[in-house]
């Protein structure tokens, strides 16, 4: 059963130094929040898994929270390269990183067994691809019907993951909608799972439409409400993706003492979020909102 | 009308389509071709994007595979898991779009590495859904500059597969489809006997330039053409439509 | 490509003699009309899937149209045994049929094994049960990392499938709410798929939340609009489960000529599922009502 | 207050689960169980159907596994291979109930034939979901008439498997948990080493009556005791508001 509590203590409480963390999201709802409080509160040799590892994980990186990345495609989304990233696999700075590379369906595989608890699971990927020769988890299995054969990869487990939704109760019941990512896959992976939510609602609201509901509180060990947790990432709904932010970090990250600089205005130099929120200009915000455009409801009968 | 060299490989792409088509998409010159085919020749044409989003209907152009316009008015989402699964590995695909650093003659493709894995000179993005696109879709289209260094025999890294060694590897792994045609700067190859050939070249391109920008003996087709233009119409549709901000072009 | 058809059309279109066949449905929502027109059309040596047979496969054996069934649990769900059944699997009355059997979850694996493509599914079940030995496609498997044993099962993939969904535009795409079952996996393992809905909508509808999406058009080949297709199980907020007809079909069943005038009656002479509705009293629908309590919608953003 | 063998048998059901279990309900006794329970002494109770449905917070009776009042103000619903899959198979169920034709003294149950099972005597329903819930679950729950076709000392098929043989072979095949209470209308029976054990006799039931309609020499607990019967507020609770119409009492 979960509780409601501020990052600060969700991260504190969850996360020790040298733990494997899964912040998840897959182009949408990126725990970013939850990433800079890892930054600020100075983690250290944390594995960290993602498909994509986008801005959040090169800032943890550039921080140098990071020991290993495990991925599947490192990217500035719709822009370029992550550098700090680049830097670390490339010039070791501000730290070697270990890298474990799959494919984006081979990191969902992953999370997948892990949630299902099975020791393997098959895929048609990887034939004919070099992944295999450099990753040991990425081995051929012979079909028990027929002689086909295909690849498998074996379940990921992280200690922590990070999930976030748009809505919650104090429970941890929660809603997601648009993309999903693999959102539910962490959360049932993980041993310890941190729910951060644009806002909290009521149980009615979540009983409402059960088919909508990404995972449980049973899943959830701490619940954060924690609106913009994704700047400059994006929540269906809420906001969209602040673009700039992102050009303006292909820009920042080219160099460590300008990627320093920003680690310390905007992660060292607020206390959390709603600090981080209130240091960008109205406009900015303005410029993010999404609009509106409603789901029609379905009757679930039963009054 | 003139027309710019993005423009033309858009249009070029946007040939490859067909009415019915499903079709992994990407951003820019990928979502702009498949955006005009729809808006011409392929009204039924369905996008479809790796971050899980089915028939995407978006109000404007989208900046990443996951902005939030593609997801707006889609018909269908799946979770990253059950995209890949459902519809890539199902084989449900006709046509992906693919980018990479290096393509080489038999149509494979390296998004990962410049130099060695293990201490590589360039440490590229990696696959993403590339190797799974490129192991699934019947059709693989290629855009791409038009280089030496992105043209080599034989890349640093197998990405994607393409063909591999040409011989019948792809056949006997199981893969479906295949790199179907590469579209540059220059030209438009497709693919015989699982290597690349070049079909047309683009008015004012002489076959020198292109195999001067390429890093093996390249083929020509005995058909060789130019490629088509993009007609007023369809530079007005870019223009106006589809980029009207020319992010992309 | 779908289009819109009547239920005679698509099935006499969709299914051969000697077809695998699998009306999805799991508890609610089963195709009851779809069972009763390929009764109606007189089909034989059909092989017929469902994790539960329940009444409506329990008809189409007595009727003559079966050879083989393949399921995981054959009883009329809260009220006892299928009479029909067990006379077909124990007398070979009107015809023997041949049985292979799975667990709930072997079923559903097996599904899902068709809709993704992959020639085994490992599963953690079966392991100390004796049904492995009378089943060929259960087998075990090694993980290729350790040595844990675990059991797979091979995909299905049914000629036709028939799936229910509460509303579809023209096209076969479909919102589906409350218990899924099967019904996504039937779909897309299936080489044909009949969709049947409650009520047809406009696009607008389901492209408001393309998160409620079952399939998309491109897996339906046919689109059949059909009211109350599910009588006498359920559709979520739309009618509640007959109960009455369950019980009744307890009894009717125990003998073949009760069961043959039931066919006689309720199959053979209406012309489809319109009459059959007619035939109910108003009350009857009346107590059916399934009362109304709407989701809370979500602001999918971008207008 | 007088009270029927169905009543005690909800009670010493509910009497076996916890406050915060997961429990994996079926249809008549265990549901009355599990809505006694979450009225009593477990608020946080979690009731999972093999249907999907999980947590739910039904207004009436359901009928079946998949009846409508378990799904309208439930708390999540999933898929049938999602349910299996992300609940059962990944161990995150404390409890389940099942029924079958026959349990025998490791407690392994038959729901698939009587007699042979390519010529059967009896075809009964199959596992459904009984396999996976006795392998998965840490705490089976059965609860059934006592009779001596119902306890044969070794049943005519393992549809879902108890402790095996006994020996320790359910731990070797890596199975969660195992039978934890066996509840009829004569005695509740728990395990001890694999092997089944009264641990308590019915008010008036003789341990003679117990052995008599039970296919095995039957162990006895050393500390014995009688099944507590349900209290006056129990019972009112039942028949009051559990199920008013009399529909499982």
């Amino acid at each position: 059963m979960s509780s409601v509590t501020s990052m600060s203590e969700a991260v504190s409480s969850a996360i020790d130094d040298g733990d494997s963390v899964y912040l998840a999201g897959f182009t949408h709802l990126i725990p970013f929040a939850a990433g800079h409080e890892i930054i600020r509160q100075e983690y250290s040799n944390l594995t960290i898994g993602r498909a994509t590892p986008d801005l959040v994980y090169d800032q943890m990186i550039a921080a140098g929270c990071v020991e290993k990345v495990v991925f599947s495609w490192a990217g500035n989304p719709g822009v370029g390269s992550l550098h700090a990233f680049r830097r670390a696999a490339e010039d070791d700075v501000p730290n070697a990183i270990e890298l474990e590379e799959y494919t984006h369906f081979g990191m969902a595989t992953r999370l997948y067994a892990g949630a299902v608890d099975l020791p393997f699971v098959p895929l048609k990927t990887f034939a004919g691809s070099d992944l295999p020769d450099h990753n040991d988890n990425i081995r051929p299995v012979e079909s028990p019907f027929g002689d086909e054969e295909v690849y498998a990869v074996p379940p990921l487990t992280p200690d922590v993951a990070v999930v976030r939704a748009q809505r919650a109760d104090e429970d941890g019941n929660c809603h997601l909608w648009g993309i999903h990512g693999e959102q539910k896959e962490a959360a049932l992976a993980a041993d310890t799972v941190i729910l951060s939510v644009e806002e909290l609602v009521d149980t009615a609201t979540i009983r409402s439409d059960p088919n909508r509901t990404l995972v449980t509180g049973d899943e959830v060990d701490y619940v954060v409400n924690c609106p913009y947790g994704s700047h400059p990432s994006y929540a269906q709904g809420y906001y969209d993706r602040d673009n700039e932010a992102y050009l303006n970090w292909d820009e920042t990250a080219r160099t460590v003492e300008d990627t320093e600089a920003w680690l310390e205005e905007y992660v060292h130099g607020v206390a959390d979020r709603e600090e981080y929120i209130r240091k960008l200009s109205s406009d900015r915000l303005l410029d993010l909102q999404a609009g509106n455009s409603y789901s029609v409801p379905v009757d679930l009968g039963g009054s | 009308m003139e027309y710019t060299d993005t423009e033309l490989m858009v249009t070029a792409a946007a040939n490859r389509l067909r009415d019915g088509d499903s079709v992994l998409v990407g951003i820019g010159v990928p979502n702009l071709a498949c955006n005009l085919a729809k808006r011409t020749h392929a009204p039924d044409l369905t996008m479809v994007y790796e971050s899980g989003v089915i028939d995407a209907n978006p109000s404007s152009l989208p900046l990443s595979i996951g902005d939030p316009v593609l997801v707006s008015g889609a018909m269908n989402l799946e979770s990253l898991h059950g995209g890949f699964n459902y519809y890539l590995q199902a084989g449900r695909l006709d046509a992906g779009f693919l980018g990479g650093a290096q393509i080489d003659r038999h149509g494979n493709i390296n998004s990962t590495v410049i130099g060695d894995y293990e201490d590589p000179d360039v440490r590229l993005p990696g696959s993403g859904g590339a190797c799974e696109i490129a192991s699934n879709v019947e059709r693989t289209l290629v855009v791409t500059p038009h280089d030496r260094r992105r043209f080599p025999e034989k890349v640093d890294f197998v990405t994607s597969p393409g063909y591999l060694d040409g011989d019948g590897e792809r056949e006997e792994l199981g893969l479906r489809g295949g790199p179907a045609a590469v579209i540059t700067d220059m030209a438009v190859m497709g693919f015989e006997d699982g290597e690349m050939v070049v079909e047309s070249l683009h008015p004012g391109v002489e076959r020198s330039a292109v195999q001067e920008a390429t890093g093996w003996e390249l083929q020509f087709s005995d058909d060789l053409t130019t490629t088509p233009v993009p007609s007023d119409d369809t530079l007005q549709l870019i223009r106006e439509e589809l980029d009207p901000d020319g992010v992309y072009l």
